[in-house]
C-alpha cells in the first residue's frame, strides 16, 4: 500500500470563488472559537468546551470538499466542523447558551452538536464512538447504492482505541465510502502522543488493513483540500476508505478548564508560526485571487456574523422545562 | 395456523418484515453463511444477499455502533448476538449513542434498532454464557427492553420491535429455541409494552418473565391442586414495565411474588417489587418477595448450577409460605 | 487534625497507601504526568515514578483487564476512570474478570483492584458526561460498590478499598472535590460496608448516598423547623447493602424515603426499596418512597439539568406528605 | 521492522530428553481431546467444548519452552494450552465433568480452565478478554522486575477485536516481556479469515506498533519451539513483545455442537496431511533420538494416563451443593 506525502505544488486549480469560499470558513472558525472564549469566562456556557484554534485548516480543508448530503461525525471538538459543514453560526451558539434554538435545541451542548439537516450525525464527548457511527452511515450508503461520503474526525490519543482498529477493519472488508481524518496535535489532554502510541506515524497504520494512508500538513488548508479531494473521489468511486493523517496542533488548553502546564513553550512558539490562517492569506493573495482588502472585509463580515450569533443565541428562549422528557423517544417530535 | 419452533418463529418474521421493507437488515457473527448461532437467520443470506445479512468481524462495540449509524441515516438493522453477554463490549454503543444520542441530539434522529439474542442459565454453558443482561441494561435511559417467552410473542414481538423506532433490547433463551407451538399463518404483530396476563387467579401475582414463565406454570398445576388460585403475568416488557397490568393484579390478588431469573441484587425484579409499593402499597397484605437468581456467577457444575434459578418446587414453597400468612 | 480538599484527602489516602505497600500502583489516563484531571494524583508520579503512576492510552477496556492481571498475580492497582462513564467501554473487563473470575477459578485467584474516579450530574457536563454508573453495575456479581460523600469518608474509604481483596467500584462526585472538612492526622480506615447515620431522627428514614447526602441535610434543616426528625442515613455501600443499619432505622421510624441522584428504573434505590420491602413490610406505615434522577439523559441546558435530580425543596416536599398520611 | 519466516533448518539443538517431552506433550493434548469428544457423547460433559485437534504444535512447541513461573492465557480451547502448561490430566478432566477435584473446582468447566499453581491464567470465554490479562502479568512481571514471560494464545478472529490492538500497543510502550500467539486456524466458528479480516497475514500488523511479527508453521512443533525459543529470549532479556502468528488448523467442528458444514472437505484433507504429531514423529525418528517402538510405549502410557484421568474425574466428588457462594469474595477461601 501507497503512503506518500503529497506534493504541495500539485493542487487542482482553485477560483476565486472557492479561496473565497475557504476564507471565509476558516475565519469563521477561529472568529468563533475565540468568541467561544469570551463567552465561557463571561458565564454564558458551562461544562467542558473544547475549542479548536490551530486545527482549522483541517475542518475548511476536507469539509469544504463535501457535498451537502455527505455524512461528517466529530468529537467534543466539534463547533469547526458543524460549522464547516453548514450549520449556521446562530445554531451552534445557541447551543452553547443551552437554548431552544440550538442545533441540538438546548439538549446536546458543546460535546454534542447535532444537524439532522446538514448531516451532521454528531459531535461525541466519548472518544472513538463517533467512528463506528460514521462506519454506519458510509454503510447505509452502500446498502442503498447512493455516492455519499462519509467523514469522521478524531484525535491522535484516539487511534490507540479499539473502535479505531475495528472500523478501519470493517471499512476495507466492504470498502466503504469513507474517510478517517486523524487530527494529530500531538497531544491527548496532557498525554504526549509519543507516550501513548509505539508507532508515532497514525498513516502507516492504515498498512495494517490495506487501507492507502497518507500524512496531510493539517496546517495548510490547500493540503487537506487537495488529500480530501482524492479521497472522497476515491470514496465516491466505490474504491473504499482512506486513512488521512493530519499534522496539526491545537493553540489553546485541552479546554477550557484545563492549565494546560505540560506543553512546552517552545513547542507552542514553534506551531504558532504554522498558523493555517495567515498561509492560507499568503496564498490567496500571491496567486491574485483576492486583495488584501477583500480578505479584511470578510473577516469584518465574518466578525458581525458571529456577533449576530451571540446576539442570536442570548435572545433565544430556553427550552421549556417541562419538556424534559421530550425528544427521548421517536414518538417526541 | 402451523406448527413452529421457537427459532423458526423469529425466522419467519425477521423474513416477513425483510421482504416487506428493504431498509430491514440483519448484523451480527456468523449471521449470514453460518446461519445464526441458534439458526434464526438460517437461509436469509441466501435470500437477502451479502449486505443485507452481513456477517461481521467480532468487534461488538463496533458493529453496534455502526449499526445505530446505518439506524440514523434511515436502517433499521436488526443486531444478533451471538450471545447477549457478548454485548457487554458494546455497552459504550448501547448506552451513549442508542439509548441517550436522539434526546441528545433534540430528537433529530431516529434509532431504530433491534439487538436480539439469546441469554440466560443453559446446560451448563458457564458463568460467561449464562449472563443475564436485562439488570444490566435496566437502568440505561432511552431503550426498551422486552423478552420472549412463547413462540407466539416471539414473533409477533419481533416484528413490532423491528417496527418501533425506538432502540429495542430483545431477549431470547438460550433454552427455549427449541419449544414448539401452533401459531397463525397470518401476519399479526404482538405491542412491545403489554405484559400477558398468562393465568388468571384471585390468591396472588406471580410475576415473571422468559423461561421462568414455564416454572411458575409448572408450579401452578401443583398450586391449583392445592386449592390456591395464583394469577400469573409475563411481563414481556421490562422497560417500560406494564404497570396498568400489573396493578390492576395487585389490586385484586394482594399479594405478589417476583420469578426471575436474573440475579437479584440490582434485577429486574428489584424495579417491579420498588414500582408495585410505590403504586399500590395499600393494596399489599404482604411483603412482595423476590424468588430470583442467586448473585453469584454460574457455577459449571449441573447440581450446583440448578441451585441458582427457581425451580417450580422453589416456586410452590414460596407461594405456600407466603399465602401460610393469610388471616 | 487539618483541613483539606475531598480530592487532597483522596490523594493522601492513596499516597499512604502506596508509601506503605509496594504492590500499589495508580494506572489511568493522564493520572501521571498531568496529575489527574480532578488532582487526585497531583505529584505522586514524581515521588513513585511512572511505572507506578501508569499513564496509559486512551483504551480503558484493556487497561482495565491489564490492572485485573496484574492483581491476579499480586499487585494492588487502583485505576482512576478519568470519568467513570468511560468505564461503559470496559464493562467487559469488569463484568467478566473482575467480577465473576475469581468465582470461575474455584476462589483461585484475587482481584484486588480499585476503579474510581467521578460520576454524577455537574455543572452542564452534557449527557454523556454527567452519568451515574452506579446502578448499571449493580447487578453485576463480585462486585463491592462504595460511593463517598464527605472528605473524611473518601480518605478512610479509600484506604480500606485499597486494602480489601476484592474488587471494588469506588465512586466519587465530580461537584464534590473541593469540598473542605477537618480530618485527622492520623491513619483512619472507614469501613466498605457499613452505612452512616448522619443525623438520628424518628419520625421518617432518609435514605441516600453521595452528593445527595447534602442536599438530604439542607432539606433537614428545613424539615426541623417544621418539627419533624427525621433520620438520614448515607448508605456509602451500595453493595452490599448495610441492611442492618438500614432495618434498624425502618424499625424505629416506619417510613422510608430513598432520595438518589442516579435514574429511577433500576437504580440503586430499587434494589434499596425491595430489599425494605422484603425484610420489614410489616413495620412500614407508608409506601417506600424513591426520589430519584429522572429517567431521562441529563440535558446540557442548565435550568432543565436542575430538574432531573433531587433538590432539598423537593426533599422537603416528599417528606411533608408522606408525613401528612400520618395516622 | 522485521518479519521473517523461520527458515526450518534453523533449530536449536534438541536433544533425546528434550524430544520426549514434546513427543509425551503433543500425544497427551491429541488423545485428551479424543477421549473429551467421547466423553461429551457420552454425557460425562456439558455446555460448549471446543477441541484443539490439529493445533497441538502450537501448544506443545510454545508452552513447553516456558518455566513453571511463566504465566499463559488461554481461551474457551483451553484444555491443551493447560496441560502443555502443566496442569495433570486428572485435573482438566474432573473441571469437565464438574467435579470438586477439577483445576477449578468444578466451578469454570472447559472454557473456564484456571491453574494458579501452574500459572494459568485462564481459560476466557469471550474472545480476547484473555489477552489484556496476559498482558497484566506481564507488566507485573515488569514493575516487579522478574524475568517471567507471559504467553496468550488466542484465534485469527479475535485480531479483529479492539483488545487485541490495544494490547500491542501497550506491550511496546513499556516493553512487556510477552508473546501473543495467533492461532490462525483459518475460521472463527463459521466465518472466514479472509472475509473477516482485510488483512490475512496477521503477523504483518505488529508492524503498525513496531513489533516484531513472525510467521510460523502452527502445524510444526518444532517451528513453533524455534519460533518461542527465540522470542522468550527476547522477551525475558527485557526487548519487548512478538507477535507470532501460527499457521493452523483445527480438524473438528468449532465447537463439539458445530455441524462444521461450511469447511470445504478439500480444505479439511489438505491440512489433515498436515497433522504435527506424524511430523513430529518422523522428526524424531530420522534424528535417531528415539525409536518407533519407544515412542509406542509413550503413547500407551499417555492413553493410560487419560484413562485415568477420566477414572478420577468419575470418581471424583462434586462440589457440595451448600456451596454455591463459596468462592466468590476473596474471604472465602
Ligand atoms: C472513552 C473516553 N475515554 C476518555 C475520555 C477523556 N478524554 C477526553 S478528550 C481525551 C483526549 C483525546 O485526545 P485526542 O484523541 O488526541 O483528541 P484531541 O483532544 O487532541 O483533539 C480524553 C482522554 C473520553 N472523552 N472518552
Ligand atoms: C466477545 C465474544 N464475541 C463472540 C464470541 C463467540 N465466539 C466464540 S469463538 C468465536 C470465534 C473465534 O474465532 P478465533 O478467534 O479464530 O478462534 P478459534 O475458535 O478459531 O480458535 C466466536 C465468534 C465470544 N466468545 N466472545
Ligand atoms: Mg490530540
Ligand atoms: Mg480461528
Amino acid at each position: 500500500m501507497v503512503q506518500e506525502q503529497l506534493a504541495p505544488t500539485k493542487y487542482d486549480p482553485i477560483d476565486r470563488q472557492e479561496a473565497l469560499m475557504l476564507y471565509r470558513d476558516i475565519v469563521l472558525g477561529r472568529t468563533f472559537e475565540d468568541m467561544c472564549a469570551q463567552m465561557y469566562y463571561r458565564g454564558k456556557m458551562f461544562g467542558f468546551v473544547h475549542l479548536y484554534n490551530g486545527q482549522e485548516a483541517v475542518s475548511t480543508g476536507f469539509i469544504k470538499q463535501l457535498r451537502p448530503d455527505d455524512y461528517v461525525t466529530s468529537t467534543y471538538r466539534d463547533h469547526v466542523h458543524a460549522l464547516s459543514k453548514g450549520v449556521p453560526p446562530r445554531a451552534v451558539m445557541a447551543e452553547l447558551f443551552g437554548k431552544a434554538t440550538g442545533c441540538s435545541k438546548g439538549r446536546g451542548g458543546s460535546m454534542h452538536l447535532f444537524s439532522a439537516e446538514h448531516n451532521l450525525l454528531g459531535g461525541f464527548a466519548f472518544i472513538g464512538e463517533g467512528i463506528p457511527i460514521a462506519l454506519g452511515a458510509a454503510f447505509a450508503a452502500k446498502y442503498r447504492g447512493t455516492d455519499q461520503v462519509s467523514v469522521c474526525f478524531f484525535g491522535d490519543g484516539t487511534t490507540n482505541n479499539g473502535q479505531f482498529f475495528e472500523c478501519l477493519n470493517m471499512a476495507v472488508l466492504w470498502k466503504l465510502p469513507i474517510l478517517f481524518v486523524v487530527e494529530n496535535n500531538l497531544w491527548s489532554i496532557g498525554m504526549q502522543h509519543h507516550r501513548a502510541s509505539s508507532v508515532t506515524d497514525i498513516y502507516r497504520k492504515a498498512d495494517a488493513f490495506d487501507m492507502p494512508g497518507y500524512l496531510v500538513d493539517g496546517m495548510d488548508t490547500l493540503e487537506c483540500r487537495q488529500a480530501a479531494i482524492k479521497a472522497i473521489k476515491r470514496a465516491r468511486a466505490g474504491e473504499g476508505p482512506t486513512l488521512l493523517e493530519c499534522s496539526t496542533y491545537r493553540f489553546r488548553g485541552h479546554s477550557l478548564a484545563d492549565p494546560d502546564e505540560l506543553r512546552d513553550p517552545k513547542e507552542k512558539e514553534f506551531w504558532r508560526k504554522q498558523d493555517p490562517i495567515p498561509k492560507l492569506t499568503k496564498f490567496i493573495q500571491e496567486q491574485g485571487l483576492a486583495s488584501a482588502a477583500e480578505l479584511k472585509l470578510i473577516e469584518q463580515e465574518i466578525r458581525a456574523e458571529v456577533e449576530d450569533a451571540v446576539q442570536f443565541g442570548e435572545d433565544s428562549p430556553e427550552p421549556p422545562v417541562d419538556e424534559l422528557y421530550r425528544f427521548q423517544f421517536a414518538e417526541d417530535e | 395456523m402451523a406448527v413452529k419452533l421457537f427459532y423458526e418463529a423469529l425466522h419467519d418474521g425477521l423474513e416477513e418484515e425483510m421482504q416487506r421493507n428493504k431498509d430491514v437488515l440483519v448484523i451480527g457473527e456468523d449471521v449470514g453463511h453460518y446461519g445464526g448461532s441458534y439458526k434464526v437467520t438460517k437461509g436469509l443470506h441466501e435470500q437477502f444477499g451479502d449486505l443485507r445479512v452481513l456477517d461481521t468481524p467480532i468487534c461488538e462495540n463496533s458493529f453496534t455502533g455502526m449499526a445505530i449509524g446505518a439506524a440514523m441515516v434511515g436502517l433499521r438493522p436488526v443486531i444478533e448476538g451471538m450471545n447477549m453477554g457478548f454485548l457487554l463490549l458494546a455497552f459504550n454503543q448501547i448506552a451513549n449513542n442508542a439509548g441517550m444520542l436522539r434526546y441528545t441530539s433534540g430528537g433529530q434522529f431516529k434509532i431504530p434498532i433491534v439487538i436480539r439474542g439469546p441469554g440466560g442459565v443453559g446446560r451448563q454453558l458457564g458463568a460467561e454464557h449464562s449472563q443475564r443482561l436485562e439488570g444490566y441494561f435496566n437502568n440505561v435511559p432511552g431503550l426498551k427492553i422486552v423478552h420472549t417467552s412463547t413462540v407466539y410473542n416471539a414473533k409477533g414481538l419481533l416484528k413490532s420491535a423491528i417496527r418501533d423506532d425506538n432502540p429495542v433490547l430483545f431477549f431470547e433463551h438460550v433454552l427455549l429455541y427449541n419449544l414448539k407451538e401452533e401459531i397463525p399463518d397470518e401476519e399479526y404483530y404482538v405491542p412491545l409494552d403489554k405484559a400477558d396476563v398468562v393465568r388468571s387467579g384471585k390468591d396472588i401475582t406471580i410475576l415473571t418473565y422468559g423461561r421462568m414463565r414455564y416454572h411458575c406454570l409448572d408450579a401452578v398445576k401443583t398450586l391449583v391442586a392445592n386449592d390456591i388460585d395464583p394469577e400469573v403475568i409475563d411481563l414481556i416488557s421490562l422497560k417500560p414495565l406494564d404497570m396498568e397490568t400489573i396493578v390492576a393484579s395487585v389490586k385484586k390478588t394482594h399479594r405478589v411474588i417476583i420469578v426471575e431469573e436474573d440475579m437479584k441484587s440490582g434485577g429486574i425484579g428489584a424495579e417491579v417489587a420498588a414500582s408495585i409499593i410505590e403504586q399500590c402499597f395499600d393494596y399489599l397484605d404482604a411483603p412482595v418477595i423476590r424468588l430470583a437468581g442467586k448473585d453469584v456467577p454460574v457455577p459449571y457444575n449441573g447440581r450446583m448450577e440448578e441451585t441458582v434459578i427457581p425451580y417450580p418446587k422453589d416456586i410452590v414453597r414460596a407461594v405456600e409460605d407466603m399465602l401460610a400468612l393469610r388471616v
